[in-house]
C-alpha cells in the first residue's frame, strides 16, 4: 500500500488552501515530545509546515471537532480522517450534527496508531524520541536507542481494527481498503464467558477506577448532547465525582446506553481514559448484542440509517430471551 | 428469639393503558400479590428510561419489574416494541457486569389479565427474595 | 475537634414579609430566639435548606440589630423558589458572616453617603444605610438613589417611606421604570435619574445593582465629577465554601467570599474583567 | 541516616504497619499504578509515580461533611467528623510532597480547614528521591530537587539499600522507632545518587522551562492574551487535568439526599467544567477559553499573586501524559512566555 506522507498531506491542503476551496484545515499538531500530538486548526502553509504532523500518533478523531467548526465560519474547513473516523463523520451526518456542505473531507489511509504506553511498558520512562516505521525507533535517556516492531505496540483499537474502508469522504488519497475481519469482539465473549461473579469482579475492580473526570464522554463523538444527563444539576443524577462504586456503574452503564446502536467502535474512550478503564469493552456488549439481536449493524457504514434502538421488529426477542441466550 | 423473615423491595412499573389496568383488576378480584412490591404507573412501558431502573436499585429496589402491553396492543402503536429492545439490551448489560439478571424481567400483562398479574407478581417476589439483597447495584449511602 | 467553618448553625424562619411579587424578607433567628451571629454591614451568610441547596446571601438587617437576621431574597433559582414557598417556623441552616463589609466606621465616617440601588440590589445596601442612619451623627448628608421595574418592584417600601424619608439629613429619591397608577414620583432609569439629581462629587457613593445599572451609573457619575475611588459596589458569583478554598469565585487573584463582596471602584479595574 | 536492604523491605514495611496503615504504591492492572494498603505481600510499584497523585490522602475525591436530618419544619444537623487514625505514605515523589505544601496554603489558611487538617496532622509523609525521572517531568522548573524530597522521612533506593533520613519530630520518631531493623551508615551511597539525578536532570527535555515570565502581578499581561483563543481551541473540557493534579483543590459541595436523610459531601470539582461557575442568573465563566484561562492562570499568576510567588504547579507531568488533546501547562508556558521560553 502506498503510504501516504505528512509532505503529501501538506501539499493536498496548500493546493486547496491555494484554490480557496477551504480556508481552514482541521489537522494534528506536534508536541513536546514525538508522541503528544495535538488537534488543531490551520490557516496557513506555513504553519503547517512547521507544526502540522501524521505518524504514528495520529489518535484524534476529528468528526467531533466539525460540530463546532462549522459553525464558525461560512467557508469549508479541510478534514484530514482515518477510516475509523469516516464512520463517526457518517454518524454524526445521519444526526444532523454538523453541514456537510462546510466540509471538505480527505479520506487517508491508516496501518494503525501506536499506543504510547505499550511503548513505555517495553522500555520504561523517559522517552526522548520515537521514529515512525515498521519498526519503531525508540531513543529513552536510560537505554539508547531501542527498536520495536510496530505490530506489537499497536493501540488496541487497531489490532482490531474493524475496517481499512473509508465510508465517507469528498477525495481519497492512497488506495481505499477494505472492511476487515476483525477479532474485537474476543474480549466481549471471553468475558461472557466468564461465571457473573468473575464477571462482577472484573468491573467492580475495572470501574473502581474510575476519577469521573468525563474525558471518555467529552471525546466520545457520539456524545453530542447540548447538555448532558450528568451534567444537569437538574437531573437528578449529576455528581461531579464517583462517589461511590454505584455511581460509577451507573455512569458507565448509562453512558455506554446512551450511545448503544450510534457507537461506531471508534476506541477513543478507552484511549483518553486516564485511569486505562477498557471502556470499549462496554461499548463492544452493545455492538455484540444488537448483531446477535437484530442482525449486523455498524453504526456510520450508511448516512441516515436507522439505528437499532430507534427501530424494530414484530418479531423481536424477548428481554428474557436475552440474558438467557446461552442457556436456550 | 424471631428471625425477620427477609422481604425484597419490589418496583413494578406499570403502563397506564394495559398493566396498571391489570393490577387494578388483581385487586378487584382479590388476588393477592405480595405488598412488597411497590406499583410506579408510567403512562408507557417505553417511558421506562435505563437510569429509572438503575436508580430503583440505589434507593434500595432488590427487583424492578416492567410490565407494558402485549406486543401489538400499545396504546401508542409501537412503545413497547422499543421497550422490548432496550430493556433486552440493558438487561444483558447488566448480566456482563455480572449483576444478577433475576433481578429484572418485563413481562406483557393486559387489562384482562389480572391473573397473570397476581401470578406474575408472587413468582417475581419468589425469585428475588431466594436472591437475597441487592448487592451489587446498591448504594451504601441509601442504606438506613 | 476544631470548628469548622463549613458546618453551619441551624437557624429558623420567625418571619416572613413578602416585599415585591418575586422578593420575600426572611427573618432568622437562633432555635433559642438569638440572633445567630455578629456581621458588620456588607456581608453575607450561606443560607441552606438541605437537599435543596446553600447560596450565598446579603445580610440585609442592621449590624445593630441585635435580636435577629434578615435576609432579602429574590426567587431565582432552586433554593430560592424553595424558600419562597417556605412558612414561618421553617428551620434553615446559617453559616457566616462572610466577607469583607463596607469600611462604614474609617473611610465613610464624616463624609456624605449616597447610595444608588435598582432592584434587589438595595439588599446588600439596607444593613449599610440602616447602620449610618443609626450611627447618624458619624456621617454627613445622606442621599439614596432607588430604582426598581416598577411601584410593586420595590424593596423595602413601607421601610423607605416610614422611616428612611422621614429622617433628617436623609434624602430619598425613588424612581421606577415606566409610568404606573397611583405613582407620582420620579419615572425613569436609575443611571439617568442620578445624573439629573446632579449630585456633587465630594460624596462616597455605594453602588448595588444590575451590571448593565452600575455600568451606566458610574459613566454618570464620572460625568459629575465622581472618581473611581470614591465609588464603593458589591460583587456576587458563585461560591460554595465562603471561606476562599473552593476556587470559583475568584475575579483575578481575589475570592469575591473572602476578599470582597465590597470592591472600590479602583479595585476591580485591576482585576481582569470577568464577572 | 540509617539504612536497611532491600531484601529486607518487607520487614520494614510490616514493622511500620504495626504501628500505623502504611500506604505505598502498587502496580495495578494496565500500568496504572496507585496508594495502596501495605498488607502481607504486597509489592512495591517500580513506577516512577502513581496515576493519581498523593493528594487523596488529605483531600479525598468524595468525603462527607455532614449528615441532616429533615422533618417537617425541623432540620437537625449531626456532625459526623471522627478522629482520625495515625497513617504513613511511602514513596511519595518529591513533586507530590511539594504539593502538600501548596494544598496547606489554602487548607491550612484562616479559617482552617478540619478536615483537611486533622488527616494532615495523622499522615507521616516517607518520601523517596527519583532516580529515573521521565521526560514529562519538569519539577526542577519550580526549584524542586528530585534527588532530596521534603516530607517527613526522606528515602533514597540504591540497587542494594534503602537509605532513610528524618526530617522532621515526626519523621524522628518513626525512624527511631525502626531502629532495630536498620542500620547507621554514612551518606556517600546517596550523595552518589544525587549526583547521577543531577545530570539526569540536565538531559531531561523540559529542563530549560522556566517561570521567570511568571508569578506576581502578571494578570494585566496575560489575562487579554490572544494565545488563549488558540491554546484553548480544542480543549474538550474534560476534568483529567484537574483531577491528576496533586495540586488542584477546588471542590464542590452538594447534597445527597437518601431517602432517610441528607448526606453533606465535598468532591472535586474542575475549574475546566462548564458548570463550575454556574450560578441561578448567569455564569461567569461561559466559554471553554475563560475556564482554561482560569486553571492556568490560577497556576501560573493568582496563587504566586496570594502567595508570595510560589507557583501551584509542581511539575509532575501528569497533564502531560493524560491530557486526551495533549495540551497541556508546558505548552502554555511556552506559548505565553514567548521564545525564550522555546
Amino acid at each position: 500500500m502506498q503510504k501516504v506522507t505528512r509532505e503529501m498531506l501538506i501539499e493536498k491542503a496548500s493546493a486547496l488552501l491555494a484554490e480557496g476551496k477551504v480556508d481552514r484545515v482541521l489537522g494534528w499538531k506536534n508536541g513536546e515530545f514525538s508522541y503528544d500530538v495535538t488537534p488543531f486548526v490551520f490557516t496557513d502553509v506555513e504553519s503547517m509546515k512547521k507544526d502540522f504532523v501524521f505518524g504514528d500518533f495520529a489518535f484524534a478523531n476529528f468528526s467531533k471537532y466539525l460540530i463546532k467548526e462549522t459553525k464558525k465560519s461560512e467557508n469549508k474547513v479541510l478534514v484530514f480522517l482515518k477510516p475509523c473516523d469516516t464512520y463517526s463523520f457518517n454518524q454524526l451526518l445521519t444526526e444532523h450534527r454538523f453541514n456537510r456542505e462546510k466540509v471538505y473531507a480527505v479520506g487517508i489511509p491508516c496501518d494503525g496508531m501506536v499506543d504510547v504506553s505499550k511503548i513505555k511498558e517495553i522500555v520504561g520512562d523517559g522517552i526522548i524520541s520515537v521514529e515512525s516505521g515498521d519498526l519503531i525507533k525508540v531513543e529513552t535517556l536510560y537505554d539508547g536507542v531501542k527498536e520495536i516492531a510496530k505490530k506489537d505496540v499497536l493501540a488496541e483499537r487497531c489490532v482490531n481494527c474493524k475496517s481499512k474502508k473509508h465510508v465517507a469522504y469528498d477525495e481519497l488519497m492512497g488506495e481505499e481498503g477494505e472492511i476487515l475481519d476483525s477479532n474485537r469482539f474476543d474480549e466481549v465473549a471471553k468475558l461472557e464467558a466468564m461465571t457473573a461473579d468473575e464477571r462482577y469482579a472484573f468491573w467492580q475492580n475495572e470501574l473502581s477506577r474510575c476519577i469521573r473526570c468525563n474525558a471518555c464522554r467529552d471525546v466520545c463523538p457520539a456524545c453530542t448532547c447540548e447538555k448532558c444527563v450528568f451534567g444537569n444539576p437538574n437531573s437528578g443524577v449529576e455528581n461531579k465525582a464517583a462517589s461511590n462504586s454505584f455511581e460509577e456503574k451507573m455512569f458507565h452503564i448509562i453512558r455506554a446506553f446512551h450511545v448503544a446502536g450510534r457507537c461506531t467502535d471508534c476506541g477513543e474512550c478507552s484511549r483518553v481514559c486516564p485511569q486505562n478503564i477498557p471502556l470499549h469493552l462496554l461499548n463492544r456488549k452493545f455492538i455484540k448484542d444488537i448483531n446477535a439481536f437484530y442482525g449486523d449493524y455498524q453504526a456510520g457504514e450508511e448516512v441516515g440509517s436507522r439505528a437499532p434502538l430507534t427501530n424494530y421488529t414484530k418479531e423481536d426477542l424477548e428481554p428474557s430471551e436475552a440474558v438467557n441466550k446461552e442457556e436456550n | 428469639m424471631q428471625v425477620n423473615e427477609y422481604k425484597p423491595k419490589i418496583v413494578a412499573f406499570c403502563c397506564n393503558w394495559c398493566s396498571y389496568a391489570g393490577a387494578d383488576l388483581a385487586g378487584s378480584n382479590r388476588l393477592a400479590y405480595p405488598a412488597e412490591v411497590k406499583v410506579i404507573r408510567v403512562p408507557c412501558s417505553c417511558r421506562v428510561n435505563p437510569m429509572f431502573i438503575l436508580r430503583a436499585f440505589q434507593r434500595g429496589a432488590d427487583g424492578v419489574i416492567i410490565c407494558g402491553c402485549h406486543p401489538g396492543d400499545c396504546h401508542y402503536t409501537s412503545g413497547n416494541y422499543y421497550t422490548r429492545r432496550r430493556m433486552a439490551l440493558l438487561f444483558s448489560m447488566l448480566d456482563y457486569l455480572g449483576i444478577e439478571k433475576e433481578r429484572t424481567r418485563v413481562e406483557w400483562v393486559s387489562a384482562a389479565e389480572g391473573a397473570k398479574f397476581a401470578a406474575t407478581m408472587n413468582d417475581f417476589v419468589q425469585t428475588v427474595t431466594a436472591l437475597g439483597e441487592n448487592k451489587r447495584l446498591e448504594d451504601l449511602r441509601c442504606k438506613k | 475537634m476544631t470548628n469548622e467553618t463549613l458546618i453551619p448553625k441551624l437557624g429558623v424562619i420567625t418571619d416572613i414579609r413578602i416585599d415585591t411579587p418575586d422578593i420575600k424578607t426572611f427573618r432568622v433567628v437562633s432555635p433559642e430566639g438569638k440572633k445567630l451571629f455578629d456581621h458588620r454591614p456588607g456581608q453575607c451568610a450561606m443560607v441552606s435548606i438541605p437537599g435543596v441547596g446553600e447560596a450565598m446571601f446579603s445580610i440585609t438587617s442592621s449590624p445593630t440589630n441585635t435580636e435577629y437576621m434578615e435576609f432579602s431574597i429574590k426567587k431565582c433559582g432552586c433554593l430560592t423558589t424553595w424558600l419562597h414557598q417556605a412558612e414561618v417556623g421553617q428551620n434553615v441552616t446559617v453559616r457566616g458572616p462572610y466577607g469583607n463589609p463596607f469600611p462604614v466606621d474609617d473611610v465613610f465616617a464624616g463624609k456624605d453617603l449616597l447610595f444608588v440601588a435598582g432592584g434587589v440590589g438595595l439588599a446588600p445596601l439596607r444593613s449599610v444605610i440602616n447602620y449610618c442612619r443609626h450611627y447618624r451623627d458619624r456621617y454627613g448628608k445622606i442621599d439614596i438613589v432607588y430604582g426598581s421595574r416598577s411601584k410593586d418592584d420595590l424593596l423595602d417600601y413601607q421601610e423607605i417611606i416610614n422611616e428612611w424619608s422621614t429622617d433628617s439629613g436623609v434624602n430619598v429619591h425613588l424612581t421606577i421604570d415606566r409610568e404606573q397608577e397611583g405613582w407620582d414620583g420620579h419615572v425613569g432609569f436609575v443611571p439617568t435619574y442620578v445624573k439629573e439629581l446632579g449630585f456633587e462629587p465630594n460624596k462616597t457613593a455605594v453602588l448595588c445593582g444590575p451590571p448593565i445599572m452600575i455600568k451606566f451609573t458610574l459613566q454618570g457619575l464620572s460625568e459629575l465629577g465622581f472618581n473611581r475611588e470614591q465609588v464603593y459596589t458589591t460583587l456576587e458569583l458563585r461560591m460554595k465554601c465562603g471561606v476562599g478554598k473552593c476556587g470559583r469565585c475568584n475575579v483575578g487573584n481575589k475570592y469575591v467570599c473572602k476578599d470582597g463582596p465590597v470592591f472600590r471602584m479602583d479595585q476591580l479595574d485591576e482585576l481582569p474583567d470577568e464577572y | 541516616m540509617r539504612k536497611i536492604s532491600l531484601s529486607n523491605l518487607d520487614k520494614l514495611f510490616a514493622l511500620i504497619s504495626e504501628k500505623a496503615k502504611l500506604y505505598l504504591p502498587v502496580d495495578g492492572k494496565n500500568g496504572i499504578a496507585s496508594f495502596k494498603l501495605w498488607e502481607e505481600g504486597v509489592q512495591m510499584s517500580q513506577a516512577l509515580n502513581t496515576t493519581r497523585s498523593a493528594k487523596d490522602f488529605f483531600f479525598p475525591q468524595t468525603e462527607n461533611l455532614m449528615e441532616f436530618k429533615t422533618e417537617g419544619k425541623n432540620i437537625e444537623i449531626i456532625d459526623t467528623r471522627t478522629e482520625k487514625e495515625d497513617f504513613v505514605i511511602f514513596g511519595v515523589r518529591a513533586c507530590d510532597v511539594k504539593s502538600f505544601e501548596i494544598l496547606d496554603r489554602v487548607f491550612l489558611s484562616e479559617p482552617v480547614d478540619s478536615y483537611y487538617a486533622s488527616r494532615r496532622e495523622k499522615g507521616v509523609i516517607i518520601s523517596l528521591a527519583c532516580g529515573r525521572p521521565a521526560e514529562t517531568c519538569f519539577c526542577k522548573t519550580f526549584g524542586i530537587d528530585p534527588a532530596s524530597p521534603e516530607g517527613d522521612i526522606t528515602a533514597w533506593k540504591t540497587a542494594t539499600d534503602l537509605y532513610l533520613k528524618a526530617n522532621t519530630e515526626k519523621g524522628e520518631k518513626l525512624l527511631a522507632s525502626l531502629d532495630g531493623i536498620t542500620e547507621a551508615c554514612g551518606e556517600e551511597a546517596v550523595e552518589e545518587q544525587k549526583k547521577e539525578i543531577s545530570a539526569i536532570m540536565d538531559k531531561l527535555p523540559l529542563k530549560d522551562l522556566t517561570t521567570d515570565k511568571f508569578g506576581v502581578g502578571k494578570t494585566k499581561e496575560y489575562f487579554n492574551s490572544p494565545a488563549w483563543d488558540e491554546l484553548s481551541s480544542h480543549c474538550l473540557g474534560c476534568g483529567t487535568c484537574t483531577f491528576v493534579c496533586p495540586t488542584c483543590q477546588c471542590y464542590d459541595v452538594k447534597d445527597f439526599n437518601t431517602g432517610n436523610g441528607v448526606k453533606r459531601f465535598r468532591c472535586w470539582d474542575s475549574c475546566m467544567y462548564s458548570d463550575f461557575t454556574l450560578m441561578a442568573h448567569g455564569n461567569s465563566r461561559l466559554s471553554q477559553k475563560e475556564r482554561f484561562r482560569q486553571r492556568f492562570m490560577h497556576k501560573l499568576v493568582y496563587y504566586p499573586d496570594n502567595n508570595n510567588g510560589m507557583f501551584s504547579c509542581v511539575g509532575c507531568g501528569r497533564c502531560l501524559a493524560k491530557c486526551p488533546i495533549s495540551m497541556n501547562i508546558v505548552k502554555v508556558m511556552k506559548t505565553l512566555g514567548g521564545k525564550e521560553n522555546d
